[in-house]
C-alpha cells in the first residue's frame, strides 16, 4: 500500500513545492473572520466535489466500468436542489424546506446512478454507452428543470453546505471526510472491498464463487451517482446558483484522471481510495497553480498536458528502470547472460 | 551420466532466476538431443514452467548459458524463440478466445495469396490446413467457430496442433495432457513419436508417471528450483523417480480399488435430478447423490460432464427436468442460490472460472466462504490468514506467503488453492470438475484423502475426472456419460475396463 | 397564403443570454405567424452545418443562424445560395469574403462592447492617481466574444499607461470558474487589484462571491465591469456589488422576423442591422430593472 | 466427434446485422414522418457531414479492438486544421506540401503516444488524455482565433462534388472516407497486422506467447489512429475551410460511441470495422431526425438524443441476446 501511493504523493508534494517557490505566501494560512484562510484551504475546499466524485468513480472503475455521466448528474442534482429551494431575493424563505430539497437532490442523483447500474448490470450494455446516454440526456434534464436559466439561490442557510465553516475549516471537508470514512470502513471492515475487486478482476470466477456481481455493480453505480449528487449540492451551494449547462462540466474526465493518477487501473480490480483522493488533490493543486502563477490562458492546456505526462512517467516502474539503466549504461551488459 | 550427451541440439546450463528475492531456479541444466522425448519432472512449483519460459524468451534469467546447435543464442521474446526453431505449448492455454480455431493455429504465419503470396490472408487454405493439423491430434471440429466456444480440453489440443504445425527443431509441451482423457493422450503420443522419429527434440512435462514411461526416452528432474539429475527413462523406476522429485520416499500411487467408506444407502437423497437437461447440450439425466456418498462421473471428452456439473450448480439454466434438494424442488437462478443450498462447484476452467489472479492466495481461498457468509459477516484478516495457512499446509501449496497474488503461483499450486477454496466452504454437496488437473503425485494423494475424509464426515461429493483410475478409486457409484447422454451407472469397485466397456458398448 | 417557413440554427443553450435569445426568436416567430424550424447545435459548428443542410433538403423559405464561429461557412452557404434560399446571420458575423452569400447580418458587435467597457473605465478613473491594476476574467479560450471583448477593451485602455492588466485567465463564462479563478487572483495579488473586467456577467457574479469571501467589498474595494446585462447583473448592481454592465441584447426575435418578412416580400434589407445596446451603471440599475425582459 | 449443429446464419454477424437493420428502421421512420427526408441527398449528406467522423472512428476501431482507447483524436483533428490553415494562409504554402506534412505530423503524434503506452506500460486512457490536452493546447499556441482559408485550391476541392445520379452527389471528403473504410476492412480481416490487433484485444499475454509482434502492433495501432485523425483533420479542413482551436470538441466521444454502437466491445478483441460505419450513420441519422423535426427546444434536443440512443441500444441488446455466450 505504502509503496503504491509513494509516487502520487511525491507528485503532490512537487506541485505544492512549485507553487510555494513561485508564490511565497502559498503555504501561509491565517485566521480571518472566524475561520482559516489561505491557498491550501482554497485547494481543499475546491477539491471537495472532485474528491467525492472520484471516490464514486473508483468503485465503478474497480468493477471494470466507467461512468461518464457524473457531470450530468451533478448538474441534475444541483438544478433540482436550486429549484426546490427556489429563488426570491428576500433570502429567508425557500419553496420546500431545505432538508427536503437536499434529500430530493440526493434521491434524484441516486436514481441516476441506479439507472446507469441497471443498464450495465441488468441490460448488459457497455458501461461507456450506458452512461453516455445519461451524459447526453442528463444536461437536458437539468436544463429542463432550470428552464435553461441559471437559478440563483438566495436562501442563506443553504450556503453553509458548500461555503460555510465548522471549527475553522470549510464544512465541505467534513462532508468529504464523512463519505470517505464511511466508504473506507465499508471496504475494509466488510467483504464489499474483496467482492468488488474479485468482480473487477475476474467476473466469471466471482460468479462461480457465489458473489452476486449484478447487485454489486448496480450498487457501485448508485454510490457513484450519490457522490455526484453530494458534489452537485456542494457546487451549487458554493456558487449560490445552479447552471444546468455548465455545472460539473468535464468533471467526469477529471475524476477518471484522478482515479488513474491515484494508481487504480482502468481495467478494474485493485483500487485505492486514498490514491484517488491524492489524485484529485493533484489535479486541483495543478489547476490552482495555473491560475495563481499567471500562466496565460492559451497555454493552460499545454502546461496541464506536460504535467500529466511527467506524472504518469514518474509513476511508471518501466520508465524509472529505463532512466536507471540509461544512467548506468556501461553496466548494462554484465547482467545479461 | 548418459553417453548421448555428446552432441546436444539444445544445451542449457547454469540457469538461475529469482523473483523478488526468492530463488526459483538455481544452477539448472537441460540437454536435449535430436530425436528424443525428454520428460521434465518435478513437484508443483519445482520450476519446470519457469525453466521453459526462460528458454523461450518469456522471462529473462539472472544467469545462465544456452547453446542451440553449439551456437550461443538467447531469444529475447517468444517470437525470437519461434524463429530459432523452438515451438512451445505453455501450461495455461495461451490462445486467443476471441479468434476462430483456425486463426489460433495460424496466427502470425497465415497462408497468403495474391501479389506473390505476400498480400492477403488466404482464409480457405488456412481453414483447410487447420482441419488437417487438428486431424493429426484426432480432433474433428468446426475450425471457424470461436475458440472460446470449446472446453479446455479442446483448447489444449488446439494449442498442441498449433505447436506441432510450426516447423521447428525443438518442441516444448508443458503439461499438454492435463485435461485430456486416455484416448486423446494415446493419439497425442503417436504424433509425438512420429515427430521424434523425424528428428525433433521434444520436452514434455507431466505429472502422470505412466505417461512418462509410455513415451519419454530421458528424464530430467527438478526439485525446489534445483537440478536433481538426468536419467534414461529405462534406468529410473517409478519409485526412484518419485524419490528424486520429492527428496523422500512415498508409496507409489495406490491402485487398490474402493477405498471409499461405507455409507447409509437407505438415506434419502440429498440431491436428485430428474430428467435434467438442456437442449443440444445435455440429454435429460436422472441422478441422485446422498450425504456421505462419492458419486463419480466418467466419460470421454465432450461427453457432457462439465455441462452436467454446471446445470446442477445453476451456472447454466436447464430447460427441462427438475432438481430436488432434500426432496423439495429448487430452481437456481445463479450459483449464489446453489451455494445458499449448501452446494459448491470447483470448476474445470481455473483460468476463466477459478482464480482471481491479482488477489492474494489468502483472499482467493477465503472468497467462496466469504461469499457464502455474506457481506457483513466479514472474515477478519487474521481469520482469513488462519484459514489459508491451514490449507497451504494441508495441500502443500507452494507460495512465498499467503499474501502472494495467486497469479504468480505455479499452475498446480493454483489448482490446489482452488480446491482449498471450495473445501473451505464445507458444503453439503461438493462438485469437483477435474480437481486434480496439473497436480503432482503427492498432492493428488492428499486431495483424494481429503475428499474421502469429508465424505466420511457426511458430505456428498460429485467427482468428475478424466483420469479413470481416480474415479474408480474414490467413487461409491459411477455415472457414465457418452455423447451428452447418461448411458449407465456402475457400483463401487468396478474396474476401469468396466467403465470403458460401458462407454464403448452402445457404440456398436 | 402559405406560411413562411424559417429554419433557424441556434448555437446551443450554454448561457442565460442564449436562452433569452432563443425565447425571443421563438415568441417573435409565433407572433409574426412564421413557422419556425428550430435546431440546436450543442455548440458545434459541424452540427450547424448539418442543420443547414437539413433545412436545404426540407426547402425552407429562409435560413437564419447564429454562427458558432466566424470562419468556415462558404461551402454550405454556397449550397444554400444554389438552392436559392436567402440566409440571415444573427448575433455573430461570418468572415466570408463573398458577402452575397447572406442577405443581412443583425446583432451586436463584441469588440464595441469591449470598447464601451474600456471607455467607461477610463472615464471613471480619470481623476484617480497612480496605477490602475486590472484583472481580467476571459471567456472560453478561442471563442469569438472572448477574443473580441478582450480586443476592444485593450484598444481603449492602452492609450493610458496607468492601466495595467496584471492578471488574465479564462473563467469559461461560468460562475463556478469565475469564482475559482478570482479566488486564486486574490490570494496571489491581494489588495493590489483595483479593477475586475469580466467578459460576461456570470463570471463577475462568481467573482463577487470570491471577493466577499476574501473580506473585501465588491464594487468599492474593487471596481467591477462586466458585459451582457442579464438579470443577475442587475440584481448585483442594485445590491451595490457590481459597478457596471454593458448591454448585449439577445432580443433579436422581432427584428429577425421583420427582416424575414421583408425578404420574402422582396423588399430590400440593409446588409448590417445593428441592435441598439446600452450600458448600465449601478446607479441606474434600480430604475431600469423593471423594464428588463431577460 | 459430434457434428456441430447446422447453422443458417453465422451468429457472430448478429450484432452487425442488428445494427444495420435498426439503422434501416430509423431511416424508414424518418422518411415516413418528415417530408423531404426520403431523398438520396439526405442519405448522402449523412456521409458528407460525417466523413471526418467515419475516418476518425475507423482509426478508433483498431485502437479499441486492441483493448485501448484514444482520446486525443478530436484535438488532433483541430490541430491539423490549425496547422493547415496557418501554413496555407500565413505562410502561403501549397496544398501539395501542407497535406503530406500534416499527415506525417498526426502519424508521428500517434506513434509517440503508442510508444509511451507500449514502452512504459502506461494506461492508454491517461496518455491519450494528456495527448488531447497537448494537441488542443498547441492549437492555441498557433492562434486562439480561427483562421479562414481563402486559398483557391482548397476552396475548389471543398466545393467539388462527385455527381452520382440525378442531382445527388458526394463530396471529396466522403469519397476519401469510404475509401478509408474499405482499406480498413481489408486491413482488419486480411492482413497479419489486423489479425494481431484482434489477438491482442483477446489476450495480450497470449498474443505475446504465441509469438505475435505485440510491441509493433500496439504502437502501430496508435500510429494508425494518429494518421486517421490527421486525415480526418484534412477532410475537416476541406469541410470547414478554416482552422480553429475549438473545432471537433468532443469528437473523441462521438467516435467511441460510434465504434461501440457499431458492435465493438470496449474490452477489445470483438467487433467489425463495417459496424463502425453504421455506428456513425446512426449518430448522424439521430441528428438529422432532430433537425428535420425542428420543434425541439435546446434541452429537449439533448433528452431526445439520449432517448433515441437508449432505444437503439436496448433494441440492439434485445436482438443480439441470442448470440453465443462467448
Ligand atoms: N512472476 C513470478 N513472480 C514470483 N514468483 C513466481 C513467478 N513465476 C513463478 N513463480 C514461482 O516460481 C515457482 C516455480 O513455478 P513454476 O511455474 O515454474 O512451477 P512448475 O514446476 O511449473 O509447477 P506446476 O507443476 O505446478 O506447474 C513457484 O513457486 C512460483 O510461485
Ligand atoms: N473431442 C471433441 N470433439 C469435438 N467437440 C468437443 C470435443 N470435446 C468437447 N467438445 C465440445 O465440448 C462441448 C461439451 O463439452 P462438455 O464440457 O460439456 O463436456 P465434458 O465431458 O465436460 O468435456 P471435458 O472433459 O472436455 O470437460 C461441446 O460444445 C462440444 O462441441
Ligand atoms: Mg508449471
Ligand atoms: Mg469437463
Amino acid at each position: 500500500m505504502r509503496h503504491r501511493l509513494a509516487w502520487p504523493l511525491v507528485t503532490l508534494f512537487l506541485l505544492l513545492a512549485v507553487n510555494t517557490a513561485f508564490n511565497p505566501s502559498f503555504l501561509h494560512i491565517q485566521w480571518r473572520d472566524g475561520h482559516l484562510y489561505g491557498s491550501l484551504i482554497d485547494i481543499l475546499n475546491r477539491a471537495a466535489p472532485l474528491v467525492l466524485v472520484s471516490l464514486g468513480m473508483t468503485l465503478v472503475i474497480a468493477t471494470r466500468g466507467i461512468d461518464i455521466s457524473v457531470g450530468a448528474t451533478v448538474a441534475i442534482a444541483a438544478a433540482l436542489a436550486a429549484w426546490m429551494i427556489g429563488g426570491s431575493v428576500a433570502g429567508d424563505v425557500s419553496r420546500f424546506p431545505m432538508p427536503v430539497a437536499i434529500l430530493g437532490a440526493l434521491a434524484i442523483a441516486l436514481v441516476c446512478g441506479l439507472w446507469n447500474g441497471l443498464l450495465v448490470a441488468k441490460v448488459g450494455m457497455q458501461p461507456i454507452i450506458a452512461t453516455l446516454i445519461l451524459m447526453v440526456a442528463g444536461r437536458g434534464i437539468a436544463q429542463l428543470i432550470t428552464g435553461g436559466q441559471i437559478i440563483t439561490i438566495y436562501y442563506a442557510p443553504f450556503f453553509f453546505l458548500g461555503g460555510g465553516y465548522l471549527l475553522g475549516l470549510p464544512f465541505s471537508l467534513f462532508i468529504v471526510g464523512a463519505v470517505f470514512a464511511a466508504l473506507y470502513l465499508a471496504m475494509t471492515r466488510t467483504a464489499l472491498g474483496l467482492f468488488i475487486q474479485a468482480v473487477g478482476i475476474n467476473p466469471g470466477a466471482a460468479r462461480v464463487a457465489g458473489i452476486q456481481s449484478r447487485r454489486l455493480i448496480v450498487g457501485a453505480y448508485a454510490f457513484c451517482g450519490l457522490c455526484a449528487g453530494i458534489a452537485g449540492l456542494l457546487i451549487c451551494s458554493n456558487v449560490k446558483s445552479a447552471d444546468g449547462n455548465n455545472a460539473g462540466q468535464l468533471l467526469e474526465l477529471d475524476a477518471i484522471l484522478a482515479v488513474t493518477l491515484g494508481g487504480t487501473a482502468l481495467t478494474g480490480g485493485r483500487f485505492s481510495l486514498v490514491g484517488s483522493v491524492i489524485g484529485a488533490l493533484i489535479i486541483q493543486t495543478l489547476t490552482y497553480a495555473i491560475y495563481s502563477l499567471g500562466v496565460p490562458p492559451e497555454i493552460n492546456l499545454v502546461v496541464k498536458a506536460i504535467v500529466v505526462f511527467i506524472v504518469m512517467l514518474l509513476q511508471s516502474p518501466e520508465f524509472r528502470a529505463f532512466i536507471g539503466k540509461a544512467i548506468r549504461r556501461p553496466a548494462l551488459h554484465e547482467g545479461r547472460p | 551420466m548418459t553417453p548421448e550427451s555428446a552432441n546436444p541440439i539444445l544445451d542449457l546450463s547454469g540457469i538461475a532466476k529469482h523473483f523478488s528475492g526468492t530463488p526459483v531456479l538455481r544452477d539448472v541444466k537441460l540437454r536435449l538431443h535430436r530425436g528424443e522425448i525428454h520428460a521434465l519432472m518435478g513437484q508443483n512449483g519445482a520450476g519446470k514452467s519457469t525453466l521453459i519460459k526462460v528458454l523461450t524468451g518469456v522471462i529473462e534469467p539472472d544467469a545462465g548459458r544456452m547453446l542451440l546447435e553449439g551456437q550461443p543464442v538467447w531469444p529475447k521474446s517468444p517470437l525470437a524463440a519461434q524463429k530459432l526453431g523452438i515451438s512451445t505449448v505453455y501450461q495455461e492455454v495461451n490462445l486467443c478466445p476471441n479468434l476462430s480455431v483456425a486463426e489460433n493455429i495460424f496466427a502470425g504465419r497465415y497462408p497468403r495469396h495474391g501479389l506473390a503470396q505476400g498480400f492477403r490472408i488466404d482464409w480457405a487454405t488456412a481453414n483447410r490446413r487447420a482441419r488437417e493439423v487438428l486431424a493429426r491430434v484426432g480432433l474433428d471440429i468446426d475450425v471457424e467457430r470461436l475458440l472460446a466456444s470449446y472446453p479446455v480440453a479442446v483448447q489444449q489440443l488446439v494449442a498442441i496442433a498449433r505447436a506441432i504445425s510450426i516447423e521447428s527443431k525443438v518442441l516444448i509441451l508443458d503439461e499438454p495432457t492435463s485435461s485430456l482423457d486416455d484416448d486423446e493422450v494415446r493419439k497425442l503420443f503417436e504424433v509425438l513419436r512420429r515427430l521424434r522419429d523425424d528428428g525433433l527434440a521434444i520436452v514434455f512435462v507431466t505429472h502422470f508417471l505412466n505417461q512418462v514411461y509410455a513415451v519419454s526416452d530421458r528424464i530430467t528432474v527438478l526439485r525446489n528450483g534445483g537440478w536433481v539429475g538426468e536419467w534414461r527413462a529405462a534406468d529410473l523406476g517409478p519409485q526412484a523417480l518419485i524419490a528424486a522429485m520429492l527428496g523422500r520416499e512415498i508409496a507409489a500411487q495406490s491402485t487398490a480399488p474402493a477405498v471409499a467408506p461405507a455409507f447409509d444407502n437407505s438415506a434419502p437423497p440429498l440431491l436428485q435430478a430428474l430428467g435434467l437437461g438442456q437442449a443440444r447440450q445435455l440429454q435429460p439425466v436422472d441422478l441422485q447423490v446422498r450425504a456421505g456418498e462419492v458419486l463419480g462421473v466418467a466419460g470421454l471428452l465432450g461427453s457432457g460432464r462439465t455441462e452436467l456439473a454446471r446445470l446442477l450448480f445453476g451456472l447454466e439454466a436447464p430447460d427441462r427436468g427438475v432438481l430436488r434438494i432434500d426432496g423439495s424442488e429448487v430452481k437456481f437462478g445463479s450459483p449464489a442460490d446453489a451455494i445458499a443450498q449448501g452446494l459448491a462447484l470447483c470448476p474445470e476452467e481455473r483460468k476463466t472460472d477459478g482464480i482471481v489472479a491479482e488477489l492474494s492466495v489468502r483472499e482467493n481461498i477465503a472468497l467462496a466462504l466469504q461469499a457464502r457468509m455474506g457481506v457483513r459477516r466479514f472474515l477478519s484478516h487474521a481469520e482469513q490468514t488462519a484459514l489459508a495457512e491451514r490449507f497451504v499446509a494441508d495441500l502443500g501449496i507452494k507460495a512465498a506467503s499467503v499474501e502472494t497474488p495467486i497469479g504468480l503461483l505455479s499452475g498446480g499450486n493454483q489448482q490446489k488453492a482452488m480446491v482449498a477454496r471450495w473445501l473451505a466452504t464445507q458444503p453439503r454437496l461438493l462438485i469437483l470438475d477435474e480437481p486434480t488437473r496439473g497436480i503432482d503425485v503427492a498432492a493428488k494423494q492428499e486431495i483424494m484423502e481429503q475428499i474421502l475424509r469429508l465424505a466420511r464426515a457426511g458430505m456428498a461429493v460429485i467427482f468428475i475426472s478424466s483420469e479413470m483410475s481416480e474415479v474408480v478409486r474414490v467413487a461409491h457409484r459411477i455415472v457414465v456419460l457418452r455423447d451428452r447422454r447418461k448411458v449407465g451407472e456402475l457400483p463401487a469397485g468396478s474396474s476401469e475396463d468396466a467403465v470403458y466397456e460401458l462407454i464403448a458398448a452402445e457404440h456398436a | 397564403q402559405k406560411k413562411i417557413v424559417l429554419g433557424f440554427s441556434q448555437v446551443g443553450a450554454e448561457s442565460e443570454w442564449r436562452t433569452a435569445n432563443t425565447e425571443s426568436i421563438k415568441s417573435a416567430a409565433k407572433d409574426a405567424g412564421i413557422e419556425l424550424k428550430f435546431s440546436d447545435a450543442q455548440q458545434k459548428q459541424e452540427n450547424q452545418i448539418k442543420a443547414i443542410r437539413a433545412f436545404i433538403a426540407q426547402k425552407v423559405d429562409v435560413i437564419a443562424f447564429s454562427p458558432v464561429v466566424a470562419s468556415g461557412w462558404d461551402t454550405v452557404l454556397k449550397e444554400a445560395k444554389a438552392a436559392k434560399i436567402p440566409v440571415v446571420l444573427t448575433d455573430r458575423a461570418v468572415d466570408s469574403k463573398d458577402t452575397s452569400l447572406y442577405v443581412t447580418f443583425m446583432g451586436s458587435d463584441f469588440t464595441e462592447e469591449g470598447r464601451k467597457a474600456g471607455r467607461w473605465l477610463v472615464e471613471k478613473m480619470k481623476d484617480t492617481k497612480g496605477d490602475v491594476n486590472i484583472v481580467e476574467l476571459q471567456g472560453t479560450v478561442g471563442s469569438a466574444p472572448a477574443i473580441d471583448r478582450k480586443k476592444g477593451f485593450e484598444e481603449v485602455i492602452k492609450a493610458d499607461p496607468r492601466f495595467k492588466i496584471i492578471r488574465s485567465q479564462t473563467g469559461d463564462f461560468t460562475r463556478a470558474k469565475g469564482k475559482e479563478v478570482m479566488e486564486a487572483f486574490l490570494k496571489a495579488e491581494g489588495k493590489k487589484i483595483n479593477v475586475l473586467y469580466a467578459h460576461n456577467d456570470d463570471m463577475a457574479i462568481g467573482a463577487i462571491q470570491a471577493i466577499e469571501e476574501a473580506g473585501l467589498k465588491p464594487a468599492k474595494d474593487i471596481t467591477i465591469i462586466s458585459i451582457d446585462a442579464v438579470k443577475g447583473a442587475f440584481e448585483a448592481m442594485i445590491a451595490g456589488k457590481l459597478n457596471v454592465s454593458v448591454e448585449c441584447s439577445p432580443l433579436l426575435g422581432p427584428q429577425l422576423m421583420t427582416a424575414v418578412k421583408d425578404i420574402m416580400a422582396g423588399k430590400p434589407v440593409q446588409k448590417r442591422i445593428v441592435t441598439e445596446e446600452g450600458i448600465f451603471p449601478m446607479e441606474v440599475a434600480a430604475k431600469e430593472f423593471p423594464k428588463r425582459k431577460y | 466427434m459430434n457434428p456441430a449443429p447446422p447453422r443458417r446464419f453465422n451468429l457472430k454477424y448478429l450484432p452487425l446485422a442488428a445494427t444495420v437493420s435498426l439503422f434501416v428502421a430509423m431511416a424508414t421512420l424518418g422518411s415516413a414522418m418528415y417530408t423531404g427526408f426520403f431523398s438520396a441527398q439526405v442519405f448522402l449528406n449523412l456521409l458528407i457531414d460525417n466523413a471526418f467522423l467515419i475516418v476518425v472512428a475507423v482509426g478508433m476501431t483498431f485502437v479499441i479492438l486492441s483493448g485501448g482507447i484514444d482520446l486525443s483524436v478530436g484535438s488532433v483533428v483541430a490541430l491539423t486544421t490549425m496547422v493547415c490553415a496557418s501554413l496555407v494562409e500565413h505562410r502561403g504554402w501549397s496544398m501539395g506540401t501542407v497535406i503530406p506534412l500534416v499527415l506525417a505530423m498526426g502519424t508521428a503524434f500517434g506513434a509517440f503516444m503508442g510508444f509511451l503506452i507500449e514502452r512504459f506500460r502506461l494506461q492508454p486512457f491517461i496518455v491519450t488524455l494528456a495527448g488531447m490536452f497537448l494537441a488542443r493546447g498547441l492549437c492555441y499556441l498557433i492562434s486562439i482565433d480561427s483562421i479562414s482559408i481563402g486559398n483557391e485550391t482548397f476552396a475548389a476541392v471543398s466545393q467539388m462534388r462527385i455527381p452520382l445520379w440525378a442531382d445527388a452527389s458526394l463530396s471529396v471528403g466522403a469519397a476519401i472516407a469510404l475509401a478509408v473504410l474499405l482499406a480498413a476492412i481489408f486491413i482488419a480481416h486480411c492482413t497479419g497486422f489486423g489479425r494481431a490487433v484482434y489477438a491482442i484485444g483477446g489476450s495480450e499475454q497470449s498474443a505475446v506467447l504465441m509469438g505475435l509482434p505485440v510491441r509493433g502492433t500496439l504502437i502501430g495501432v496508435y500510429t494508425l489512429s494518429g494518421f486517421c485523425s490527421a486525415l480526418a483533420g484534412v477532410i475537416f479542413t476541406f469541410y470547414m475551410l478554416s482552422g480553429y482551436g475549438l473545432h471537433a470538441v468532443g469528437l473523441e466521444l462521438d467516435a467511441i460511441a460510434a465504434v461501440v454502437i457499431g458492435g465493438t466491445l470496449l474490452t477489445g478483441g470483438v467487433g467489425y470495422v463495417a459496424g463502425t460505419l453504421f455506428g456513425v450513420l446512426m449518430l448522424g441519422i439521430i441528428q438529422t431526425l432532430i433537425a428535420f423535426d425542428g420543434t425541439l427546444s435546446s434541452w429537449w434536443t439533448r433528452i431526445v438524443v439520449g432517448l433515441l440512443l437508449l432505444a437503439f441500444c436496448l433494441l440492439q441488446r434485445l436482438l443480439t441476446q441470442r448470440a453465443p455466450k462467448a
